[in-house]
């Protein structure tokens, strides 16, 4: 029974951990709380559903195109509405995000009603075991798909030359002007690519959560709480932090029963923003925004 | 025909104007002072001139071309600039500060060249490239900073304010690398100093701001026997 | 603050006057429908000034709030099922509302920027998760009816509401004005430009910011007791939604932060404003809501008043 | 009966993460003193101030005033204590005006609060700084210089016993420096002690009565000016040759 809780907790971790990158970037690089990334998932989850559940394609293949559908989305919404905010204050970002998510969610209910849809593939039964223990293959799948993309995306951030204008651009915007950086579109960037990995995410989790115009929002308190344990701005500490939080949720669903696994995420949550702001990996001088 | 032409330049931040028809000249390989009181408008000029602001009237001419609007573009132009307060990418290494430095251009191999160069002038960043450039001493960053504003391969380069903050020792040193890399490379430097006194004695020719407007100018031996000046600025 | 010359203190106090004579004849020369528009638009008056004690003057930006209008409605929901009556059950949850802001704020108001944003809006999630699992006398999941006051008829009823909310307006605003010129106001308009400034001029930081967020929690407390009965039926899904806060953060904004009337303004535009979207596109009420929101944030950063005082003191410093 | 030590710091370590920054100092400062602090960059100046106004925790040894442990102090009760201090980087309060800047340091340290005292010490700390004409504008509206004045303005309206002054000079010009110079021998002479922090050696060597050297988190000096200031410990880690040399000439100069 154990094996099984940590097999669920890992499985799921990883697509937190995914979910959580976009957003944990974007809050490091620019100091921008992104409160529609739970939107994006859920964009990504509805085009799942639309091209695979409608024309028969299988999951997997679909996560290259909600990614780059969603890095357009990500790139304007920063480039038009979000980057004039970091000339203002930055908690107005919260405020604009909040109403960028209104409009997101009330589109796709109008879209597509507010009823759950369901993205099914051939091998949805299919599972491995492991002593006693079953490993469903879409999970499996969905997690290694998820850290894969996890590490190209670091792998960039680390050697790329883009990837370092990113980083700069989050540590000292006028300076990294100096460098010849242009960080307004060094930011839509960075908010494409965030938005990518959430699609990506939301393709992976179509196949495992109900798809509803509303599933973002229940995806935004994980996000929360795993971009802060796993540090701001810190690509690997998102990603072990997702792991932390799935067997936390795994357990305590098991121990406490369903119900109880936000409240012992949120208490987990309030207790590292206390004693632990930098995270788990959290990298010095980021995260503080300028 | 100098690198650099200003001429008849006006800011303002917001209403309020800071800088009053400034004419400044730099030629190749000059080593020119900026000097005045603290707020009389240097910082403003050094920002002008890199494109971080921009003025309401007068022209910027570079190599006899007007400079490019943006920032990021007149650093391929050729002008870099160590920013006040020296500002380095706190979160990442020495090298990667460096690195960044060149991030316009194209040319590998010498950007690897210049690396090296870079820490022949300056030998102690050499052993800790791969330290977090938020932990250096005010000394160590000064010199990061200049490092990396040579990684661009400038023709011009601006230093603000290089001894604020800093121990006389290490000033006298960083004024004597910036000397030798003039001399040695040709490259036309400005200094922005508060210290009258070192900047004087550095450079060539320099100008002296007092709110905003140009005062005085010309050879800085000549300015350093002048009696006003040395009874405003030298305290003699 | 800007100065205000004597005379135009006088017009500004006949002004107020005015207003508030106008609004209480409201119940009589209004209908229904507009005692109910006002009932609203006077309870995010309250939501809105309690956000300007803690964000306007102590820069915290409690983006959360809404937990503690939440608290006070089910804490009121509780104290009436328990046989006290309406009215004195109001300062009651207020209080269960302060109590809880200055226990969680004491290592909450530690975080700074972002982090106590955040925080904020956890809290409210947790706090209603934990209400819809103690279940009980709070009703858990299915919500929490109230104890019908069948002593008025619903007319004298949502009277008694409105004058209850219009006095509870009132009230914060007095509280606010109180702020501005008082030692605790001063504490957290020094502390929000430099804490550790503050810090070494003899604040205790953590103090006043306690206080000013069980003020806040006291204020939008008694505004969610208010409303709950005003309700008769509360659930978790409302009493603790997000989007009120959010709303009064918006309201707070445009209104000007940290100044007395300016998050009066601010509710009565955009309440107005969205009550008549409401009404009109009653389907996408959400979808216009967001674009509005968006307009004011990238319009309005700085509220209407900011721009203004800048002004008044630029032209002043010229004179100088 | 030696007059009892207004500051003493004894044994004091401080540290940052995995760094030292202030290794085992100690030295007194006595009553209407004004002890310099110099030191290279990064020596550790500023944490050593920031150690007794209390906004840094230290590893180990004490900090007393007025004969008071006051190690473990929170910040606040330091300035109730009289103990006030200025910022390397100005923190003006934006959003108050120059006026409120100062009336935050009567209404919150030493001395009852009711509002004539206030508005006294606010009129007196203003009157000596100067600012008179600037009262009642906002600290953007006004220069570096004066929003220098206005750390002290502050600082005094808090009627401290002992002042900690973290690089009052930096960034002024030299007609500015030499008012500031007569200031704080002004506020001396009203009866209280100074530490200062400060690189622009002609205000150190202007008012101190002692200079503490600091190198690398550690003490090098701690005697009269003109002794430390020919110290070859001193000029090698500090001054430099270049001011060693002004210094001879000037020497020579007046040497009638």
């Amino acid at each position: 029974m154990i094996l099984q809780t940590i097999i669920n907790g890992l499985l799921i971790g990883g697509i937190y951990g995914l979910a959580t990158i976009g957003f944990s970037m974007v809050w490091g690089v620019m100091g921008i709380i992104n409160l529609a990334h739970g939107a994006y998932i859920m964009l990504g989850a509805y085009i799942a559903y639309v091209v695979s559940a409608r024309l028969g394609i299988e999951p997997f293949l679909v996560v290259p195109l909600a990614m780059a559908l969603l890095f357009v989305l990500g790139y304007l919404i920063q480039a038009w509405m979000l980057n004039r905010v970091l000339k203002t204050s930055l908690l107005l970002s919260l405020a604009l995000t909040f109403g960028i998510n209104l409009i997101l969610v009330d589109l796709m209910v109008i879209g597509f009603t507010s009823d759950f849809q369901a993205v099914t593939t051939r091998y949805a039964a299919a599972a491995l075991e492991w002593g006693d223990a079953f490993v469903p293959a879409a999970r499996l799948g969905a997690c290694l798909f998820a850290l894969v993309l996890a590490w190209i995306f670091h792998e960039y951030l680390a050697r790329t030359r883009s990837g370092q204008a990113i980083l700069a651009a989050a540590l000292d915007r006028e300076v990294s002007r100096l460098m010849g950086i242009n960080p307004s579109r060094v930011y839509a960037l960075t908010a494409g690519a965030g938005a990518a990995l959430a699609g990506a995410a939301g393709v992976l989790s179509s196949m495992i959560f109900p798809v509803s115009p509303h599933m973002g929002n229940s995806f935004l308190g994980a996000v929360f709480v795993i971009t802060v344990l796993g540090g701001i701005g810190s690509l690997g500490g998102a990603i072990l932090a997702g792991f932390v939080y799935g067997l936390i949720q795994s357990f305590a669903s098991a121990w406490l029963g369903v119900n109880y696994q936000e409240v012992v995420a949120f208490t987990v949550f309030l207790l590292i923003l206390i004693f632990r702001p930098q995270g788990l990996l959290g990298k010095k001088y980021f995260g503080e925004g300028q | 025909m100098s690198l650099l032409q200003v001429q008849g330049l006006d800011v303002f931040y917001g209403e309020s104007q800071v800088l009053w028809g400034l004419d400044l000249e730099i030629g190749a390989g000059d080593l020119v002072a900026l000097v005045g009181a603290n707020g009389a408008g240097k910082t403003t000029l050094l920002k002008t001139v890199t494109g971080l602001v921009r003025q309401r009237a007068g022209t910027l001419s570079f190599d006899g071309t007007p400079l490019p609007a943006g920032a990021e573009d007149r650093v391929r132009a050729g002008i870099a600039m160590v920013p006040e307060g020296r500002r380095l990418f706190a979160g990442l290494s020495i090298v990667e500060n460096l690195r960044l430095g060149a991030y316009v251009r194209k040319d590998r191999a010498a950007v690897e060249r210049d690396l090296e160069r870079v820490f022949s002038f300056f030998p102690e960043l050499a052993e800790m490239r791969s330290r977090l450039a938020g932990d250096l001493s005010g000394g160590q960053q000064q010199m990061c900073a200049i490092g990396r504003a040579l990684m661009s391969a400038p023709r011009l380069l601006l230093v603000d304010e290089m001894s604020l903050g800093l121990a006389p020792v290490v000033v006298d040193r960083l004024a004597g690398t910036l000397r030798e890399i003039n001399r040695a490379e040709g490259l036309a430097v400005l200094v922005v100093e508060q210290d009258v006194e070192l900047a004087l004695e550095m450079s060539d020719r320099a100008y002296i701001l007092e709110t905003g407007r140009m005062v005085a100018s010309g050879p800085s031996q000549a300015l350093r026997e002048r009696a006003d000046i040395r009874a405003a600025f030298l305290g003699a | 603050m800007i100065r205000i010359s004597p005379r135009s203190s006088l017009l500004l106090a006949l002004g107020a006057a005015a207003c508030l004579a106008a609004l209480a004849a409201v119940p009589w020369l209004a209908g229904n429908y507009w005692m109910r528009i006002l009932t609203n638009v006077m309870m995010y008056c309250v939501v809105a000034q309690g956000l300007n004690v803690i964000v306007g003057f102590a820069g915290y930006h409690a983006f959360g709030n809404a937990a503690f209008f939440g608290i006070g409605a089910y804490a009121l929901g509780v104290s009436e099922v328990l046989g006290l009556g309406f009215l004195p059950s109001i300062p009651v949850a207020a209080a269960v509302s302060a109590l809880i802001a200055a226990l969680v704020g004491w290592p909450l108001l530690r975080l700074r920027g972002h982090y106590f944003a955040i925080a904020t809006v956890a809290l409210t999630m947790a706090v209603s998760e934990l209400v819809t699992n103690i279940g009980g006398i709070t009703g858990g999941a299915q919500g929490l009816a109230l104890p019908l006051d069948t002593s008025q008829s619903p007319e004298q009823v949502y009277r008694q509401i409105y004058f209850l909310m219009f006095g509870l307006a009132v009230l914060s605003t007095l509280v606010v004005w109180h702020l501005s010129g008082s030692r605790l106001g001063y504490a957290l308009r020094a502390l929000k430009d430099s804490e550790r400034g503050a810090m070494a001029m003899g604040i205790d930081t953590r103090r006043a910011k306690v206080a000013a967020w069980a003020i806040s929690a006291a204020l939008t407390g008694a505004a969610g007791a208010i409303w709950a009965h005003w309700m008769t039926f509360i659930e978790v899904s409302s009493a603790f939604d997000i989007t009120l806060s959010v709303k009064g953060y918006i309201m707070m904004l445009i209104g000007g932060m940290g100044t007395i009337f300016g998050p009066l303004l601010g509710a009565a535009f955009f309440e107005f404003f969205s009550t008549l979207i409401w009404s009109r596109f009653t389907e996408v009420h959400n979808l216009v809501l967001g674009v509005l929101v968006c307009v004011v944030v990238l319009a309005l950063p700085f509220g209407i008043w900011q721009p203004l005082r800048r002004l008044w003191h630029d032209r002043q410093g010229r004179g100088a | 009966m030696t007059t009892q030590a207004v500051l003493s710091i004894r044994d004091v370590t401080v540290r940052f993460g995995g760094v030292t920054a202030v290794k085992g100092v100690s030295f007194d400062v006595a009553q209407n003193e004004i002890v310099g602090l110099i030191g290279p960059n990064g020596a550790g100046k500023t944490t050593l101030l920031n150690a007794i106004s209390h906004l840094e925790t230290i590893a180990s040894g004490s900090i007393s005033c007025f004969g008071e442990r006051v190690s473990d102090w929170a910040p606040h009760r330091m300035a109730a204590f009289g103990i006030a201090r200025t910022f390397q980087v100005v923190q003006p309060f934006a959003n108050l005006t120059v006026r409120e800047n100062v009336r935050v340091g009567a209404m919150f340290a030493r001395g009852r609060h009711e509002h004539a005292r206030v508005a006294a010490a606010v009129d007196e700390a203003i009157e000596l700084t100067g600012l008179q004409a600037k009262a009642d504008l906002l600290p953007h509206q006004v220069t570096l210089a004066d929003r220098k004045r206005l750390e002290l303005a502050r600082a005094l309206a808090m009627q401290p016993r002992l002042l900690l002054l973290d690089e009052v000079m930096a960034g002024l010009n030299h007609t500015e420096i030499g008012k500031v110079i007569t200031l704080i021998k002004a506020i001396r002479d009203k009866g209280v002690t100074i530490l200062v922090v400060e690189h622009v050696m002609k205000a150190i060597t202007a008012i101190c009565d002692r200079i503490v050297v600091l190198q690398f988190g550690e003490k090098i000096a701690d005697d009269r000016p003109e002794r430390v200031l020919s110290d070859e410990k001193v000029v090698r880690a500090y001054l430099g040759d270049r001011y060693a040399a002004r210094q001879a000439a000037l020497a020579q100069g007046d040497a009638r």
